[in-house]
């Protein structure tokens, strides 16, 4: 189990790699999940350049860990890696890989899902993009979570 | 005897500062906190908060030396 | 858009990168969804030592591709990439490996996972396990697919 | 004027070839097609078959020149 924050780029796919081989038993896994989200030049039809992406140094970890474990609860899981950018973010980088290794493909499949989305609307991470007009914060919603009342 | 605040993203670019600490008092809850660290702000709409690093409502108590982080909706991965 | 049957071992994250960087556009892909199978050394719980995938050449490559243009007019895909091992295979070697390309996540897990799962039950591919007591075919079922009425 | 067969995995270990051919009659379908080739040979259970690298059906209509495969169902991936 691994996660962690990277203040700077990485090849998802080497990480996913290089984890694998140095922590996975060979044999043991049949399936591994993976998503990896990348940085567009687009959002909602309008051009972006870049970003900056703000994160809760300490509750980000702890977050992310918490929505590993429980996927650990609900499907029969090997092993997990997660890294997510945080910083200075250029067109084309990763800002999140999120790998999930099993014995068999549905439990590899359905985890890997459940900790993207749980990820996505819990875990404390801000966007500030650079478009044509300046930079502005993603504005995102609470979707009822720990929302406030008032 | 102190609670250290957290502010992220754009309130933290609102009020111009990353934190604030305010005195302790028996009873104090999340709102509490806000309003006396920021009497002048409403609570904004969107506002989640946490206490010591986990999730929590605005009505719930807080304890002495507690960290306490106020942030807008969040927009990772 | 690639699908493959190889028949040497491959590095299914060397390949998802090396077609990524050769063919996706900078900028307009921000989910990627994989999915690896991995030969493992036990299934139903008893030990296997190695298989034989043997396949129909031309109909195996052109029933895999028919799956995944399925696939590009149900959700919004921008690639996709399929390379499926056969011949004789090892523990640990990868046996299949999906990536699609999407902007959204949800396009790029969902067709990821619909074309593994009618890859994994139409494609036609054949398992002969080497297990203590020697080879043997593992038996599928045709699920009710084009299965013969008689 | 022929129909080529071609036999995969246990099948063809079982008929100790890779294939057949059989001479086309109008009006032949696959199920035609089996029993030429294999007159002792009942159809098995889970016994997949494709023409011209198409699956299909027992019942199906063959062509002149056609392409047939018989095969157990698959387990790949």
């Amino acid at each position: 189990m691994k996660i962690e924050i990277r203040e700077q780029p990485f090849d998802p796919y080497r990480e996913i790699a290089r984890y694998q081989h140095e922590t996975l038993p060979a044999g043991q896994y049949g399936a591994t999940a993976s998503f990896v989200g990348t940085m567009r030049d687009y959002n909602d039809g309008q051009p972006v350049h870049g970003m900056t992406l703000e994160y809760y140094p300490g509750m980000t970890e702890k977050n992310i860990d918490q929505i590993c474990v429980q996927a650990s609860t609900r499907w029969s899981l090997i092993d997990y890696l997660v890294i997510h950018r945080a910083g200075q973010i250029s067109i084309n980088d990763a800002i999140v890989v999120i790998a999930v290794w099993a014995a068999h493909r549905g439990d590899a499949l359905d985890a890997c899902k459940f900790i993207l989305e749980d990820l996505k609307s819990k875990a404390p991470f801000w966007k500030k993009e650079i478009r044509d007009e300046g930079e502005a914060w993603v504005e995102g919603n609470t979707s009822g979570y720990a929302k406030s009342e008032e | 005897m102190s609670i250290t605040i957290k502010y992220f993203a754009v309130l933290r670019e609102r009020f111009g500062r990353a934190g604030d600490s305010v005195p302790f008092e028996p009873g104090m809850t999340v709102l509490d906190v806000w309003k006396r660290a920021l009497p002048d702000q409403g609570l904004p709409e969107n506002l989640m908060m946490a206490v010591n690093m986990e999730y929590t409502r605005k009505d719930a108590k807080v304890q002495d030396g507690d960290e306490v982080a106020f942030f807008p909706a969040v927009t990772g991965g």
